[in-house]
């Protein structure tokens, strides 16, 4: 199979975003998978390795082998992260890519590696498509997704909101803009919501106030934003400088919505993220095990708390040499056994299922927001809910999923 | 009936007039010169015959078809060429390269995308463009890059790619301009030479009166843009509204 | 020879020498040495140099020779791609049909940009051709979805029709491009000693067009076209009082350009057949404007230096990280090892982009024709010549 | 009739944005014609001078909090901003809340050094140097000064708030007679619109009212005769764009509190700035900001929607488009002068 | 022939030499090609120097050169002008010593009107003419005086370009073919007009191919001859002089 590792190390590839916008959320990644690789080097306090529930590694790399790694740039852009990865493949040698922080990336490179026959172990990716109509049998994603989001927040909205509230979107003009307002859409109105208006904007935009401004009339008491990244703060910033949060409509505090949020966001949009409501595929405040060894080691050795995407990419670090372990062999394709299907607990959100019928990780999903009175910079996003697994999982033949196939896995030559 | 005949041709600059009523009907295979003080309306005149202006009024045929609305490479198309008063040359490029343009610029104006064949492998027009160069006296400069030539150099080379084209009707702004005196001496020499023998007609503005009165067979004489009269060479010399409006007394009758 | 003679032909064989070499040329290093870190000898990314070349070698055509600068080419990169995927995807895996509906379309749409923005010359001609490749890629971003797959990028899937071919391959998998049988992505390695070389099918198909794509641009350069291109650039007022419609000439050389670029996307496509929105913004448009620029702009041989150099450090200097850096200079006492790595950190990894710029600086401030430039210097260095030299033989001629 | 409305006001706040955004690059492209591409990396660091003015201003004394404790279990660090220290409280408060306007005080001189050093020591070579050149230079300039920002403050937005007065928005609609919250505009909107103005109204007046215009504009056309008539036309050129600098500056830090910024934020506006400046007509301070206001106001049209049902993706593109229509009906854009970067 | 300047070759040169303006030993390259070859010549105060010779002879070099401007680069020599080393100065300094060239094409400024043009030469020091005396000078440029520079009629560029050199106050004028386009009357008119600049003591440097007008008008004369000096004497002197004439004046 493509790259098997002969000597004494394995290298892993880590594609991530070290230019452009998600500059620093790439760099968050890259600690994570460095931490990763001391842990399971046999470095450092082990983190999570000794939270975990699968007990197959043991601090002496992977099947023996030192864990070495090679890093790239993906610039979020599908080119060039393709073009990174195919380097690690071709010229590293990596038997395993990871990492990148949107979704465009994440299928781009999944159908790479699929074709090139190394496993992908996805980074931030929220759009449906990753597991959904763009899954690869190569590619696997720990990090939750917009269907997830929007069924882990429409209850706690209705308890927040009531069930009687129109809605007018916002939505980022691209895939996972498309797939997060359908499925943000699809929840609410299931709780009795109605949805007014759904406004796509450019990418490219900047300046939102010509979308914004509109809002007010237009009948909707609720404003969700279905943007990330920079998109998203500027178009909060927006919101709030046209004094949406003060105003009321219906006879109702007018609210507004941010059903993908991350830390880097809040802390970009500084005090107008104050009581919005949002949805995070984790938190470092979470009280698990695993949750505490993770941020204790990682807080050690950086001197912050990681970010959510920091934590999914040191699971799927472990999770690909745990699973490695337990196939036995680094065949991708005894490894994508290994993984699917996989139940697993201690790495942060509880008990965890890799299903295999798409590759999608299922485990608890927080619902969050804006803290009132953060006590520092750290603390700029609270807890409102932890929406238990059951909540959020869905069939694999949901039709916002349907129409792409795993088809088999390929070990390369 | 002339070769180019410019009837009631009027031009306004904003509140200037500075073609009013010109008339002009310059015969076949003649030199037709073009004097009158600075501003008279004379590179006017000729900007209007080459497509770079249009008239206000009138109408300019040559051989017979009118000329007006029609855009300057078609102007060109039908056999005219004009020489500027400020030299208009490919400078970045090389003399050689300055005369093989019109060389291999068609006739016609159609467009050929003459792109496998190399410059050099069309021996022919080579030749011509060569054969120019030497004509011109500027065969040492040829690989020269125009632009840093002296302007009396630039002035010669501007010439000879205008006759490459073989012209029906060339146009001259003040062709020896800022020309040594040998140099002018071999120009009058060459328009002469060029005239005989391929029957071109030339229009020719100049302040140098040796010129004019040496290849001139008609003067037009032109004054705050309208003509002030029209005569053989001998005849103007001795006007007298010429004398003052224009030659003044220095210059030898 | 092929009808160039002279410099000309010397150059063409350096590039075809070059380029069917490059797999040598661009491993020097050891696999275990720590200079291993700089081989571009991997399949990628000499493809890239190759294709990127192409790209550059056709933008000069227009660039180059009539001096008008498009700042919209990408559209046409992207347009290639697009066209190559969705021929993928329809009708076959052979690269053939693909590269040459590439290349037709990026010529239409070029016929058609070009039309309209040759009406304008000068820097109103630049933000033309700008505006169209940048609605290209927004409206590819995300009306045109259906056609384009917006943000991800139009991929093969295992449900295409493909009519002359098979949807799935035997092993369940997408089926890979190939001509006429022979795969592109198949590499074949060689290893001598501690070296490994590697020789892709993709590498060479990519190769030999490049030395056709350069091979034609050295015909245009020299033929009598070429001359009238430079002589729009020159003064396009004598070329009209010569008798000649400049749009012809600029528009033919401005599909030819397309057309290269089309072919440049058609290759990225079939090297690797996905096709993203992002080879159409204005940053890929500047990139093959920077590459000509730095190579030498007007030089045969300059733009494909410059794509060579650009995409040389976005795939190895991007890569070098702390972790490599270490190895390095492991052999340094602790504190100094320390301060060698800090400083040198910030011109690697995710500082690549902070030493392509200051390279970019450098290289314009101080060799003003660009990489070709400073290839001359070093030339007229190793004959000995010096320009002092050569100033004393001047004067003992006469200025003329 | 409403939705009109408000997208007018809306086209002209956004049009005086990119008016201003604009007017820095026509002094530079349009007067001395030079390509600028770095005109974007000053306009992003106009907006760091906001956020460094922010950043200093809360600076901060660091005391441990007995009772809380940090993410790690260690006594929790409190922060109290020196300023509020040695102001009180309430003047340290204000202090920082201010911090944007403020730092246009120093944000001024900062961007003239800048832009004089930026001028003395590379761009002065480039001036007879082919278009081309000075795209790569002032390219590779903008990529070191994005780079310099982004390993100081790194890739993600900083928060820099609009001070507390400012925050909401006006109700044009009620004061009109109108339903209240139909047609709204924020505050410090208001105030960007206003210094736009002022601004604009400032550079016109100085290279309208006195001979420094016309002295830069014919350097531009023939920088030889003009040194030949005793001008020391390098002097004018620096100062130009060190005013530019300024103005670009200037653009970023009120700029700020509307998006805030990145290290990218610079390049984001790039191909905005040219298209304005070139629509506008090539060495026209007039047409760069008609430029700016049509362009803003188009986008602004383009994406209510109602058009947008009509042609989807409008919005995505009009800037464009009208770019396009106006170039080809217009050859030198709105107001160009002839024979400025024509060839 | 080959006659030498007279100067003297000392250190101290520029304090003993009689001369208003000295060029000493100046070479002048376009790039790599010397054009101007270690010249040297002295110009009194108040007399006109005509400063002859074949078309590429180098005059315009030799005029650009002591107006310093930034092609050619005078790679050698010095040049003084009453007592000031112009050869250490940029254009714009020079010209606030005092030299005031007319360029050979003239070089009106596009894009800005006549009146804006001569305005142009009366922002730095010194300033001469007033405009007013300017228009009465040449009346065309008067009435023309809102029109663009460069739309000018040849003759008229001509006048304008001799205005603006004049609308500084200036010690040494560079005049490169000055009579070049213009009408048989104006080249009169201007003839008129540069007696009357000598008579105020400004000296004249006369670059001009109708040589024997500009012998009639100058005092003294050189001869340029590709980039070397193979004459420098009496105006007067080179009329009588057959071989002279014929050899490098055609005429
Ligand atoms: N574009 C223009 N706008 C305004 N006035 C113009 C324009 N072009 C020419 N003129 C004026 O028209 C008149 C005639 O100009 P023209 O160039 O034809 O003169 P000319 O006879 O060639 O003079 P010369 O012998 O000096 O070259 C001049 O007074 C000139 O100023
Ligand atoms: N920009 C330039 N670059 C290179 N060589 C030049 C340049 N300008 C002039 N030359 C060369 O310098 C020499 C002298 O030119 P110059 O213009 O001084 O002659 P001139 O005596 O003024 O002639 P003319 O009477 O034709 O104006 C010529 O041989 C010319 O080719
Ligand atoms: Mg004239
Ligand atoms: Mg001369």
């Amino acid at each position: 199979f493509t790259n098997e590792p002969t000597g004494g190390t394995v290298t892993l590839g880590f594609n991530v975003p070290q230019s452009g916008p998600y500059a620093d959320e790439g760099a968050d990644e890259l600690r994570a998978y460095e931490l990763a690789v001391e842990h399971l080097n046999g470095e450092g306090d082990g983190g999570m390795l000794n939270t975990f529930s699968s007990k197959a590694l043991g601090g002496n790399g992977i099947m023996g082998k030192k864990v070495a790694y090679v890093t790239g740039d993906t610039q979020t852009k599908s080119d060039a992260a393709r073009a990174s990865a195919k380097s690690m493949i071709e010229k590293d040698g990596a038997i395993m890519i990871t990492g990148g922080s949107s979704s465009g990336v994440a299928v781009a490179v999944q159908g790479l590696c699929q074709e090139a026959g190394v496993i992908f172990m996805a980074g931030l990716t929220h759009s449906n498509d990753t597991t959904g109509k763009d899954k690869k049998a190569n590619g696997f994603r720990h990090f939750f997704n917009a269907y997830m989001s929007a069924a882990a927040l429409a209850p706690v909205l209705e308890k927040l909101y009531g069930s009687d509230r129109a809605a007018y979107h916002l939505t980022a003009d691209y895939t996972w803009g498309w797939t997060q307002q359908e499925s943000i859409q699809a929840a609410t109105e299931a709780i009795g919501w109605r949805t007014v208006n759904n406004v796509l904007t450019p990418l490219a935009a900047t300046d939102f106030s010509s979308y914004i401004a509109p809002v007010l009339n237009s009948g909707a008491d609720v404003l969700v934003l279905n943007h990330y990244g920079g998109n998203m703060v500027n178009s909060l910033t927006n919101a709030v400088q046209f004094g949406l949060r003060e105003k009321q409509v219906n006879g109702k505090n007018f609210e507004i919505v941010v059903p993908l949020y991350s830390e880097l966001m809040a802390k970009g949009a500084g005090q107008n993220i104050k009581g919005i409501v949002g949805s995070q595929n984790w938190d470092w405040k979470l009280g698990d095990e695993g949750t505490a060894a993770f941020v204790k080691s990682f807080g050690t050795k950086y001197g912050f708390p990681p970010s959510q995407a920091a934590q999914t990419c040191y699971a799927q670090t472990m999770l690909y040499a745990d699973a490695v372990e337990r196939a036995g062999s680094f065949n991708p394709c005894a490894v994508g056994e290994a993984l699917a299907g996989f139940e697993f607990d201690g790495l942060g959100n509880g008990k965890t299922l890799y299903r295999a019928d798409d590759h999608q990780c299922f485990k608890d999903v927080l619902v969050v927001k804006g803290a009132e009175d953060p006590q520092d910079e750290f603390h700029l996003v609270e807890i409102v809910e932890v929406t238990p697994v059951a909540q959020v999982t869905y069939d694999p033949e949901h039709p916002m999923f349907a129409g792409g196939a795993l088809g088999e896995c390929n070990p390369g030559a | 009936m002339g070769i180019l005949e410019v009837k009631n041709v009027n031009k306004r600059f904003g509140g200037l007039q500075a073609l009013g009523d010109v008339n002009l009907s310059v015969a076949e295979n003649s030199v037709h010169a073009i004097i009158g003080p600075n501003g008279a309306g004379k590179s006017t005149l000729l900007n209007c015959l080459v497509g770079k202006l249009i008239p206000d009024t009138g109408s300019v045929m040559f051989d017979g078809q009118s000329v007006l609305g029609r855009t300057p490479y078609e102007i060109n198309q039908m056999g005219i060429s004009r020489v500027f008063q400020t030299p208009e040359i490919f400078g970045d490029l090389t003399v050689m390269e300055n005369m093989l343009i019109p060389c291999f610029a068609r006739r016609d104006g159609s467009f050929k995308l003459n792109a496998i064949r190399s410059v050099e492998g069309q021996a022919d027009i080579h030749d011509k463009a060569e054969a120019m160069l030497v004509d011109m006296n500027m065969a040492d400069k040829r690989h020269m890059h125009a632009a840093s030539m002296s302007r009396g150099d630039k002035r010669r080379l501007e010439i000879g790619m205008c006759l490459a084209q073989e012209p029906r009707l060339l146009l001259l702004d003040e062709p020896t301009a800022g020309m040594a005196r040998a140099d002018t001496n071999n120009t009058i020499d060459l328009l002469k030479q060029i005239k005989e023998e391929r029957n071109i007609t030339i229009v020719i503005i100049e302040h140098d009166m040796h010129v004019v009165f040496s290849l001139a067979q008609r003067i037009t004489v032109l004054a705050q843009g309208s003509p002030l009269v029209e005569d053989t060479p001998d005849k103007i010399k001795g006007h007298p509204k010429v004398r003052e409006a224009y030659l003044g007394e220095s210059t030898p009758a | 020879m092929l009808g160039i003679k002279g410099k000309d032909l010397t150059l063409l064989c350096v590039v075809a020498v070059l380029a069917l070499c490059a797999p040598f040329i661009l491993n020097p290093f050891p696999q275990s040495s720590a200079m291993a870190q700089f081989n571009a000898g991997y399949p990628d990314l000499m493809q890239r140099f190759v294709i990127f070349g192409i790209f550059a070698v056709g933008f000069n055509i227009l660039f180059g020779l009539t001096g008008y600068l498009s700042f919209g080419h990408a559209a046409f990169l992207g347009v290639g791609s697009y066209s190559a995927v969705w021929m993928f995807k329809l009708l076959s895996m052979n690269v053939i049909p693909a590269i040459i509906l590439s290349v037709i379309v990026a010529g239409l749409f070029a016929l058609v940009i070009g039309f309209v923005s040759l009406r304008r010359s000068g820097i109103y001609f630049s933000i033309l051709t700008l505006a169209f490749a940048q609605m290209s890629f927004n409206l590819a971003y995300s009306v045109l979805t259906p056609i384009t797959n917006g943000e991800t990028g139009l991929q093969l899937s295992l449900d295409d029709p493909r009519i002359f071919g098979t949807s799935v391959s035997d092993t369940g998998g997408i089926p890979v491009t190939s001509l006429f049988g022979m795969e592109m992505r198949e590499t074949s390695t060689l290893s001598l000693g501690d070296w490994s070389f590697q020789f892709s099918n993709g590498y060479y198909l990519c190769a030999v067009l490049l030395l056709v794509s350069f091979y034609i641009s050295i015909r245009i350069f020299r033929s009598p076209f070429g001359l009238m291109l430079r002589a729009v650039k020159s003064n396009q007022t004598r070329l009209n009082y010569t008798g000649l419609n400049t749009r012809p000439y600029t528009l033919a050389a401005f599909v030819i350009s397309g057309m290269y670029a089309g072919l440049a996307g058609g290759l990225l496509a079939s090297m690797d057949p996905l096709a993203g929105a992002e080879r159409m913004q204005w940053t890929a448009s500047g990139e093959v404007v920077l590459m000509t620029i730095l190579g030498g702009a007007g030089t045969l041989i300059g733009p494909v230096l410059g794509a060579g150099f650009i995409k040389y450090f976005e795939n190895i200097f991007s890569k070098i990280n702390d972790n490599v850096l270490h190895q390095w200079f492991g052999g340094l006492p602790e504190g100094l090892e320390n301060a060698v790595v800090w400083f040198t950190e910030h011109f690697v990894g995710s500082g690549w982009n902070l030493t392509l710029g200051l390279l970019f600086m450098l290289v314009v401030t101080f060799l003003p024709g660009g990489l070709v430039e400073g290839g001359t210097r070093i030339g007229r260095l190793i004959r000995g010549k010096s320009k002092r030299a050569e100033k004393k033989a001047a004067q003992s001629k006469p200025a003329e | 009739m409403e939705a009109i409305l408000l997208q007018v006001l809306n086209g002209l706040d956004k049009g005086s944005a990119y008016a201003l955004i604009a007017l820095g690059l026509t002094l530079i492209f349009g007067t001395l014609g030079v390509v600028n591409f770095a005109h974007g990396a000053l306009f992003m660091i106009g907006a760091f001078c906001a956020v460094t003015v922010q950043k200093v201003l809360t600076l901060s004394k660091i005391t441990l909090d007995p009772v809380k404790t940090d993410f790690l279990g260690n006594p929790l660090q409190i922060k109290t901003p020196y300023v509020e220290g040695w102001f009180g409280p309430e003047f340290g408060a204000a202090l920082i809340d201010w911090s944007v306007p403020l730092a246009i005080l120093f944000a001024i001189p900062i961007m003239l050094v800048i832009g004089v050093v930026m001028e003395r020591g590379l761009i002065k070579h480039f001036y007879r140097r082919p278009h081309a050149d000075q795209i790569l230079v002032t390219f590779g300039l903008a990529i070191v000064l994005q780079e310099l920002i982004k390993h100081y403050f790194g890739a993600n937005q900083i928060a820099t708030p609009a001070p507390d007065v400012f925050r909401g928005s006006f109700d044009f609609g009620a004061m009109m007679g109108m339903d209240p919250n139909v047609v709204i505009y924020p505050y410090w909107r208001l105030v960007y619109f206003a210094f736009a103005a002022v601004i604009i109204g400032a550079v016109f007046a100085f290279l309208q009212f006195t001979t420094f215009g016309m002295v830069v504009r014919a350097g531009m056309a023939d920088r030889e005769t003009v040194g030949l008539l005793g001008i020391n036309i390098d002097k004018r050129f620096t100062i130009m764009f060190g005013l530019a600098a300024a103005v670009a500056g200037m653009a970023g830090v009120m700029y700020a509190p509307i998006n805030s910024p990145n290290y990218h934020i610079g390049m984001d506006f790039l191909v905005l700035s040219f298209v304005v400046v070139v629509v506008g007509g090539m060495g026209s301070l007039p047409g760069a900001v008609l430029a700016g206001f049509l362009l803003g106001i188009l986008e602004s049209f383009a994406s209510m929607n109602e058009i947008k049902s009509l042609i989807p993706g409008i919005d995505q593109i009009i800037i464009y488009l009208a770019a396009i229509i106006i170039l080809l009906t217009r050859p030198r854009g709105l107001m160009g002068r002839k024979g400025v970067m024509e060839d | 022939m080959n006659v030498k300047p007279d100067f003297n070759k000392g250190k101290n040169y520029a304090e003993t030499a009689p001369a208003f303006l000295s060029v000493w030993n100046m070479e002048s390259y376009y790039g790599e090609s010397y054009i101007v070859q270690n010249i040297s010549f002295n110009v009194h105060e108040g007399e006109i120097l005509a400063l002859l010779g074949r078309n590429g002879a180098g005059k315009t070099t030799t005029l650009r050169s002591i107006a310093r401007m930034n092609s050619p680069q005078v790679t050698a020599g010095e040049i003084w002008l009453d007592h000031q080393p112009l050869h250490k100065m940029a254009s714009y300094e020079a010209s606030r010593a005092g030299i005031g060239l007319v360029p050979e094409d003239r070089a009106i400024i596009p894009g800005l009107t006549v009146e804006e043009n001569l305005q142009l030469a009366q922002i730095a020091p010194p300033i001469g003419w007033s405009l007013e005396r300017l228009y009465d000078l040449f009346p065309r440029l008067g009435e023309r005086r809102k029109q663009e520079g460069v739309t000018l009629s040849g003759g008229e560029q001509q006048m304008l370009a001799i205005a603006r050199a004049l609308a500084r106050d200036i010690k040494v004028l560079l005049l490169d073919e000055p009579y070049e386009g213009l009408a048989p009357v104006i080249v009169d008119e201007i003839e008129k007009t540069l007696r009357i600049i000598k008579e105020q003591g400004i000296t004249t440097i006369l670059v001009e191919q109708n040589a024997v007008r500009a012998l009639e008008l100058a005092d003294r004369a050189v001869i340029l001859d590709t980039g070397t000096i193979v004459f420098d004497g009496a105006a007067a002197e080179v009329l009588g002089n057959e071989e002279l004439r014929s050899e490098y004046l055609a005429i």
